[in-house]
């Protein structure tokens, strides 16, 4: 810590992949010659920025309880808003999580992107500078900016190396992110007019007035929750999904959603607690109603990519559940789930990927008996999915059941329906690997397979070795999330107690008459 | 004689356009091929607009009336006039070329190119209704000329007759409105009027005075014919016909330059007839002002909006947006405080700086040879697929256009930011949520170009012209919108100081 | 005063006829001699202001310059006598209505019309016995008006060069040698050099 | 009869304004023919002057009057061009015709 003080560390991380952007936009194209050389730098790139979040991770004290690597610097000066950047354990690991699956996303497109591939790579590490910038900002108007941001990259993304109907994915996705933001927007310009401030630390600490609370978490909430998505605001996601790219998918799942889960962490349960606490039986609701629904849509789809898109939403359920028990194993639970999603989906998604090169077809019928062919890839798709329908070992179960724990202090009720969630999900799952991998080789074409590659082969590995690491070794992340989750818990502190009675209203109930 | 000599001394840059013109028209008769001249004062053109531009800048900063109080010169004139001039430069950077493909050059154009900057510079200046409408005539008629110069073109001859018509009519409402004033205050100068209008403490005597009533009514009338002169809704027929009708160099010149300069003068006028009270406490007769514009204002902002969905063509697409846009920077103003007039003076900056981007690149992207059309890109289909043929350029109106939606972290968001934040500030949350929510309609056409630019195969291969004087506005202004969320502060702070000057705090 | 208030209604009642009369007559000749005496009886009016010298301008420049060239135009284009092609639509009648409505509400406005009492008192008008009208507005307009004047003669010039090239017509075309075009010829726009690859023609 | 024989100030400013409204109801309504419009302008700059020359004479003071000198200065200026732009108009058209202008669709 001490040989870095006072040097903007977060800055320099930041903006580093798009000083690189930068620089691959100077390197002259010729085609054919220099296409390896963009690819390398980009990798190259990213691969920095990586070794730099390592080095920050190095440097975080987990002990301390505030932010760290601090910068803040005079921005808007007329309006007192700051170019200010900071870090708790919680952006901690979105930091980390985004760093490590962008060169994975350089390597995954390596071959899968044909054509343009110079402004792919420049796209990719300008939405890294954007990602990282939404996780690492101290300041609304910064965080409102670089989440913004993300949405004309991905945009592109999906819309010109995408699928056959990629325009209106594109233009979907762009539009239900856009209208919510508008509205967290206005949000941000209200908080700035009532408080004179956009620092997150400071209006953490603003007490709002109760009705004011109510507006303000909706309007904010109507921007996460189509981010996450949540179930009622989700449609959007399937369509991007199928159309996206192999790598604009694993972004997407790996890394997007997660920014409306940090949004909640990070905005809306410290800044309007009483709303939170007064809408969270609706959103646990909501989120029980969307794992369910999510997985039995995910039952009947005939699209891997969709299918696992709808298996998305229902992890994504969890996260919202986990996140409104107000639960330390609750919190915990979520931002594991969303770490652990982001590996899991963002594999999987590699998978059907490198299925789709190989096959160029994404309907599960027209696949059967890959196993015979190409059984190293069987063997990590198959850690995958056990590690996405939440098997002890891998990363999912641990989100998931310190999930299932928190909502179990807050209405046994509940964990009945996310139960119900994951054995569906080990249905659809097992039954996807069971259709693709098993099962008769019908088609003559498939003979032609070949295995995993070398590039591939790591690439999976690295993607199951980090699940299992996260299954086996939760300590590792729980440890630094200590702190910043007992500062969102002090909000809850003195409703602790007034909580628990509304969500067990009806169970204390039947106590009452049993003791009569 | 001696103030005689300051008053001239500050009128230096009228004088020197003055002269120039007369030059410009006497140097005409000595050449002996049109052609050969044009060629040579479109290169002298330069240095007479560089020059004009020192003029401006070594004037007194201090406020002085000059000419018995028919003009004024302070801060404010010289930054109008200075951003009056940059936006005839940079126009006629790039405009220089490409009138020549679209066969309107001549002498006279210069003319009249530096006939309308004298009109403008007039009426920056002016402190009196009187001197403004001078000026004002001056620049319309100096337009007239230019908006018709294209002669052999039918369409032409019906936009400058469209474009006539409205601009008589509008002249012909604001003398009007003027004669009103004049019989209600006695006097046309700006001071008098905003001492008179702006007391709030006459009406508590007797009710309200009958000859307020007349001096509301009559500035209703001005009112009127200023938003004839922005495009604000009920007063926007013209824009797209004339935008159409004309070539785009004309057009980019139209669409910028006068209306800074009316909204220049509104904004002047509503800080003297505002200074003392928020808008929404002034007295009696001028309450009826700043509902009414922002009515006409939130119309404009949803009638550009919507209206520039079905347009095919470039330049009434250019229309529309700029009406919805011109839309927001009134209802800046409308607000009538400082919050709100800062953020209108901001969004019309950016919205500057921006457009002049946008037409450079347009103009700069031809028809090839042989293709059934000629000269400058006219639909906006033809732009499809232009990222495999000329990456750059896409680039750079992808760049601009998502900029125009209002996407962070680019200049344009922060335009918007600025004034939803001051429609906040004021109390209006309901508007700022209208306003943000026409802004998404809007984002869909213009992401519908970025679609267009992307994810479309092309069906013309367009070419691109590539002088240096092309790319100086490109750059310039394509720098102004990707690096203004670093650098944002000098402007932001000039700007502020400029509009707490006009409120005299 | 008889003679003023008659002599005023005469002139006003003329004057609106007039240009009733000018924007409905069916021929462009009628129209431009209705503005004729449309401008002629507005002089009037003017005279009863005490106003003669602008009277006099009025009737020099209006009736002089400018209704001479509308008529000038109407001889050179002549238009026709325009039959209109469709019928009149009912709501093209609204605007009838909102022009009465706004015509009759004006009427009350400006028949009670009085002055704000701080109206400045820049330029007295002089006493009559002293100067005359002409002489006064000459004094006005030459000193403290003076920047104004030479505006409008910019104006002026500006309305007379652009009338030059809006309605000039480019001389026809002869066949003779343009030297300074041939000078300025570009080497690219006249020559393309193809590489032609063997045995396969252009 | 007395009273309405003494002019004042409104009598003259209800002429103007009544002149206002016909030039603008000539411009709005007309369906014919282009010249007719420059004419109706005509009717509001003398609408305008007469209202301005009445003020001037009512407030014992000059500028109105100077206003209308340039009003009438740049009245003519903008006739002429108006004019000149109908004759170019007229050349490529053959027409002066309101509802021959449809090339463009506004």
């Amino acid at each position: 810590m001490d040989i870095f003080d006072g040097f903007p560390l977060l800055s320099l991380l930041i903006f580093l992949p798009f000083f690189g952007a930068v620089f691959v936009f100077l390197i002259p194209q010729t085609p054919g010659k220099t296409e390896k050389n963009i690819k390398n730098t980009a990798l190259f790139i990213a691969g920095c920025t990586f070794m730099f979040s390592l080095l920050i991770w190095g440097q975080f004290d987990p002990s301390l309880g505030s932010y760290q690597f601090v910068e803040n610097k005079e921005w808007l000066p007329g309006l007192n808003i700051r170019y200010s950047l900071g870090i708790d354990g919680i952006s901690l690991f979105f930091v980390l999580l985004t760093t490590s699956l962008i060169p994975l996303c350089i390597l995954g497109s390596w071959e899968s992107i044909k054509h343009q591939q110079k402004e792919f790579l420049i796209f990719l590490l300008v939405l890294e500078t954007f990602i990282l910038g939404a996780f690492c900002v101290l300041d609304l108007l910064l965080f409102y900016i670089f989440f913004e941001g993300t949405l004309i990259p991905m945009f592109l993304i999906i819309g010109i190396w995408g699928g056959e109907r990629r325009i209106y994915a594109a233009f979907k996705f762009f539009f239900y992110t856009l209208t919510g933001s508008i509205f967290m927007f206005i949000a941000i310009l209200f908080l700035y007019f009532k408080t004179g401030t956009t620092s997150i630390p400071d209006l953490a600490l603003y007490p709002f007035e109760s009705s004011l609370q109510v507006w303000l978490w909706l309007a904010f909430f109507a921007s996460f929750a189509i981010k996450l998505p949540m179930f009622p605001f989700h449609t959007w996601l399937p369509e991007a999904h199928v159309e996206a790219p192999t790598v604009g998918s694993m972004i997407l799942a790996g890394i997007l959603l997660k920014m409306g889960g940090y949004g909640f962490l990070r905005i809306s349960l410290p800044f309007f607690p009483e709303a939170s606490y007064r809408f969270a039986p609706y959103v646990c609701g909501l989120s029980i109603i969307g794992i369910v629904y999510a997985s039995l849509v995910a039952l009947v789809q005939r699209d891997i990519k969709k299918l696992i898109a709808y298996s998305s939403i229902a992890h994504m359920g969890f996260v919202t559940l986990g996140i409104f028990t107000f639960q330390r194993e609750g919190l915990n639970g979520s931002i594991l789930q969303m770490l652990s999603h982001g590996v899991l989906s963002s594999g999987l998604f590699l998978c059907v990927g490198i299925l789709y090169e190989r096959v160029h077809s994404r309907d599960i019928e027209a696949y059967g008996g890959i196993v015979s062919f190409m059984p190293l890839f069987s063997v990590f798709f198959m850690s995958l999915i056990l590690g996405a329908i939440g098997l002890p070992g891998t990363a999912g179960f641990v989100g998931e059941f310190l999930v299932i724990l928190g909502t179990f202090q807050v209405s046994p009720l509940m964990v009945v329906g996310a139960g119900f969630g994951i054995i569906l999900s080990a249905v659809y799952m097992l039954g996807l690997y069971r259709k693709v991998v098993f099962g008769p080789v019908e088609k003559i074409r498939f003979q032609k397979l070949k295995d995993l590659s070398m590039r591939e082969g790591s690439l999976l590995f690295f993607f199951v070795g980090c699940m299992f690491w996260m299954g086996l070794y939760p300590n590792s992340f729980i440890g630094a999330l200590h702190q910043p989750i007992s500062k969102i818990l002090e909000y809850y502190g003195r409703q602790q107690d007034a909580l628990v009675p509304i969500f067990k209203m009806k169970n204390s109930i039947v106590f009452n008459e049993r003791e009569l | 004689m001696g103030t005689i000599l300051r008053d001239l001394l500050c009128f230096i840059p009228e004088l020197t356009l003055g002269g120039l013109i007369l030059i410009f028209l006497g140097g005409a008769v000595f050449l002996k091929k049109e052609t050969q001249g044009s060629v040579l004062f479109g290169k002298v053109m330069f240095g007479v607009l560089g020059m004009v531009g020192i003029l401006v800048l070594l004037q007194n900063l201090e406020p002085l009336y000059i000419f018995n109080r028919l003009f004024i010169s302070d801060t404010y004139t010289i930054f109008v006039k200075v951003l009056v001039l940059s936006i005839t430069i940079c126009i006629y950077s790039f405009s220089f070329s490409s009138l020549k493909s679209e066969k309107v050059i001549g002498v006279e154009l210069y003319v009249f190119i530096l006939m309308a900057l004298l009109g403008m510079f007039m009426v920056i200046g002016s402190n009196d209704f009187l001197s403004f409408y001078l000026g004002m005539e001056l620049q319309n008629i100096a337009f007239y000329v230019l908006v018709s110069f294209k002669k052999d073109s039918l369409k032409n001859n019906e936009a400058a007759i469209k474009y006539f018509i409205l601009g008589v009519v509008a002249s012909g409402i604001f003398l009007f409105g003027a004669s009103l004033l004049y019989g209600a205050v006695g006097s046309l100068n700006f001071q008098d009027i905003g001492n008179v209008l702006g007391a709030s403490t006459l009406e508590s005597s007797s009710g309200i005075p009958y000859a307020l009533f007349g001096a509301g009514v009559g500035l209703l009338f001005i009112m009127v014919s200023f938003l004839f002169k922005v495009s604000i809704v009920p007063f926007h027929m013209w824009a797209p016909d004339v935008y159409e009708g004309s070539p785009l160099p004309i057009v980019a010149f139209l669409a910028f330059a006068p209306k800074v300069v009316i909204l220049s003068v509104i904004l002047r006028l509503w800080a003297l007839l505002f200074s003392e009270t928020t808008v929404f406490v002034a007295s009696s007769v001028l309450k009826v002002f700043p509902p009414m514009i922002m009515g006409a204002s939130l119309l404009s902002i949803i009638v550009g909006t919507f209206g520039a969905f079905g347009q095919s063509n470039i330049k009434r697409f250019l229309a529309y947006t700029g009406i919805s846009h011109m839309g927001f920077v009134v209802l800046g103003i409308s607000l009538g405080n400082y919050s709100g007039m800062h953020a209108a003076l901001v969004y019309l900056l950016s919205y500057i700086i921006m457009g002049i981007g946008f037409f450079a690149s347009l103009g700069a992207l031809r028809y090839p040879p042989g293709f059934s059309r000629i000269g400058i890109v006219k639909d906006l289909s033809d732009l499809k697929g232009l990222s495999k043929t000329h990456p750059g350029m896409s680039f750079s109106l992808a760049i601009l256009m998502i900029s125009f939606a209002g996407l962070p972290p680019l200049i344009g968001f922060f335009s918007k930011l600025y004034l939803l934040l001051s429609l906040i500030e004021t109390g209006f949350v309901g508007i700022a949520i209208l306003g943000g929510l026409s802004s998404v309609v809007a984002a869909v056409y213009y992401l519908r170009i970025v679609k267009d630019l992307y994810f479309e195969d092309a069906e013309v291969s367009l070419e691109v012209v590539t002088p240096l004087s092309f790319f100086i506005p490109l750059f310039l202004s394509l720098g102004g919108t990707v690096f203004f969320c670093i650098y944002a502060e000098p402007v932001l702070l000039y700007v502020s100081i400029l509009m707490k000057m006009l409120l005299g705090r | 005063m008889v003679i003023f208030g008659m002599m005023f209604y005469l002139f006003a009642g003329l004057t609106l006829l007039s240009a009733f009369l000018t924007l409905i007559a069916r021929a462009p000749v009628h129209s431009a001699l209705w503005l004729i005496f449309m401008f002629l009886n507005g002089a009037g009016l003017f005279v009863l202001l005490g106003s003669e010298l602008l009277a006099m301008i009025f009737v020099i420049v209006y009736v002089g310059a400018v209704a001479v060239l509308f008529l000038f135009v109407v001889m050179m284009i002549k238009p026709q006598r325009e039959v209109l092609k469709k019928e009149i639509k009912w709501y093209k009648r609204i605007p009838v209505l909102i022009g009465i409505f706004f015509g009759s509400e004006m009427v009350f406005i400006l028949g009670g019309w009085s002055f704000v009492p701080v109206a400045s008192t820049l330029d007295q008008l002089p006493s009559r016995v002293q100067i005359s009208n002409t002489t006064a507005i000459g004094n006005i307009l030459y000193t403290h008006y003076a920047v104004l004047f030479e505006i409008a003669g910019f104006i002026l010039l500006g309305a007379m060069v652009g009338a030059i090239v809006l309605t000039k017509r480019a001389p026809k075309e002869r066949y003779r040698q343009k030297m300074s075009d041939q000078v300025l010829e570009k080497k690219k726009n006249r020559i393309k050099i193809c590489h032609v690859d063997i045995r396969k023609g252009v | 009869m007395n009273q309405l024989l003494t002019i004042g100030l409104s009598h003259y400013l209800c002429v103007g304004g009544l002149l206002f409204i016909i030039g603008i109801m000539g411009i709005c309504l007309n369906r014919t023919n282009v010249i007719l419009m420059l004419m109706a302008v005509e009717v509001i700059l003398l609408a305008v002057s007469l209202n301005f020359i009445a003020f001037s004479a009512f407030l014992f003071d000059l500028m109105g009057q100077v206003f209308v000198f340039f009003v009438l200065t740049v009245g003519a200026a903008e006739t002429a061009i108006g004019l000149a732009i109908l004759v170019a108009f007229f050349r490529n058209q053959g027409t002066v015709s309101v509802q021959d202008m449809e090339k463009l669709k506004g």
